[in-house]
């Protein structure tokens, strides 16, 4: 399980509309830079929030224009390894977390990437409802790779 | 970001086909709208070769590379051809982590596509 | 007085650090934007919403590095004109509303530019201590000119 | 916005003094930066006239207006020159709304600004 950290060093909240996808990516790549993930990193993990913002637009919220999403980050660091914590919530009712799963990307068909790419990007990744049918909260992390050729273990 | 009305910026007649850039960040706030701008220009032109010219586009989505996926197998049912190009590198990025670098043609630039 | 409106369609928040007001310049460029303000106002609205962000970290937190920032946007409409209500707010323990003032601009010289140019960009400005010492609370509004030339009044 | 250490990105001389050009956006958190930089440059040159390049500044608050305002009153008290040029229109707005505008020579080129 991801620990959290204190106080968040930044936010941005939405209403789940399409057309404020734009402020939250242009808002995490200024607060990925400033909490020090390298370049590039930055464009994936603005991709990972996209999508994971997306998916609480189109799966969580449906119809819903009016539902809060917010996005918040943290610098954090383990073993080392500077990096992000970023968590995603949402005030939905919850949802089957089995149901948020990638698809094989043998088959080649459109949608079904989202996940598959949050994963993909992100070192740590942990969906859970929250307590009491408040929402979905996804906690997600990414560490900077050391320069250095490395194995990673 | 500003938001333009349409996603596809302006289109090219070539000899077998139809070039078109769209333009802008490709998301899912725009994919929809540029699912049915392709749709209709397929259905209107029926182009043997549809070429996609990436290189105004800063930013693409999944929901965007899905409404290319469903635009190759459109043409791919009809015996048809659609050629991507000019990708900047942030969204060819995507395009790789969905593993679909290998399944779309891909071309450094529109000179390139429109004989691939 | 100026009303609150409902849930903020957009919100980014910080902590009180220098370094993160290019967080709050980027989102506030997406959100002025979808949020239907004048392409000839936003980068003036930025400016202020700078400024006051600006003043909070400076005269408000002083040194505190931990110190919480909530910039919140609403879109707004008043006699048929179009606009944005923002609203910033820190948790400070309020202060002494009488030097919230921009000095003369008659004087050349360095600092006490920001208040005014706050009160020079937006068409209402209102600063108020929270309650029970919270903080401050800065409510500001910018209405789209119409594209007619018309007198204002 | 990526976080350089300095803001002076480069200076070059010229016949009466120095010009310098900064970069990237001048808020709080690089005004100090700049003032510093300033400081010393103006210490160690006493140019006869400084020319300001603010063509690379994509943004200025009023804490960077300030340290210009601060480095012109250091050139006029030694009956110097400070000369600002080749600002972008956002840039010029916040001078105009500081009424500030006409307080500094502020020319549309380099090439204009060595010789006012
Ligand atoms: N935030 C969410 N809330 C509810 N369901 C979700 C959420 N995110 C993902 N899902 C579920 O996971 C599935 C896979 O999502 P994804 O990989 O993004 O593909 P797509 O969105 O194209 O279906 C979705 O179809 C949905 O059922
Ligand atoms: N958020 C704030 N909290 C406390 N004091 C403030 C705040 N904003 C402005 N002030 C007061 O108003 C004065 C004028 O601010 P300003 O015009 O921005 O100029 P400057 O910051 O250069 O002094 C400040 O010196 C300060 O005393």
């Amino acid at each position: 399980m991801i620990s959290m950290p204190t106080d968040p060093h930044i936010e941005v909240s939405i209403l789940s509309r399409p057309q404020y996808l734009c402020v939250v990516r242009a808002a995490a790549r200024e607060a990925l830079t400033q909490l020090g993930l390298y370049d590039a990193e930055i464009i994936k993990v603005i991709t990972a929030v996209d999508e994971a913002v997306t998916n609480v637009i189109r799966h969580g919220y449906g119809d819903r224009e009016d539902g809060p999403i917010r996005v918040r980050l943290w610098p954090v660091e383990q073993a080392g390894r500077t990096g992000v914590q970023i968590v995603i919530e949402d005030e939905t009712h919850g949802v089957d977390l089995s149901k948020i799963e990638g698809r094989p990307l043998d088959e080649i068909r459109p949608g079904g990437l989202g996940v598959h790419i949050i994963r993909q990007v992100m070192d740590e990744v942990e969906y859970t409802n929250r307590p009491d049918h408040k929402g979905v909260c996804l906690k997600m992390r990414k560490y900077n790779q050391p320069a250095a050729p490395a194995q990673t273990g | 970001m500003e938001q333009s009305d349409g996603v596809i910026a302006s289109t090219k007649p070539i000899d077998d086909g139809l070039v078109v850039v769209p333009d802008g960040e490709i998301d899912f706030s725009r994919s929809p709208v540029l699912r049915t701008e392709l749709l209709i220009l397929l259905e209107n032109h029926n182009p043997q070769r549809l070429v996609i010219d990436l290189s105004q586009v800063q930013y693409m989505d999944s929901s965007g590379v899905a409404t290319l996926v469903e635009a190759m197998q459109f043409q791919l049912k009809k015996g048809k051809k659609l050629v991507l190009c000019s990708m900047q590198p942030k969204v060819l990025s995507i395009f790789q982590i969905a593993r679909l670098d290998m399944v779309f043609t891909i071309c450094d630039d529109a000179e390139a596509a429109v004989k691939a």
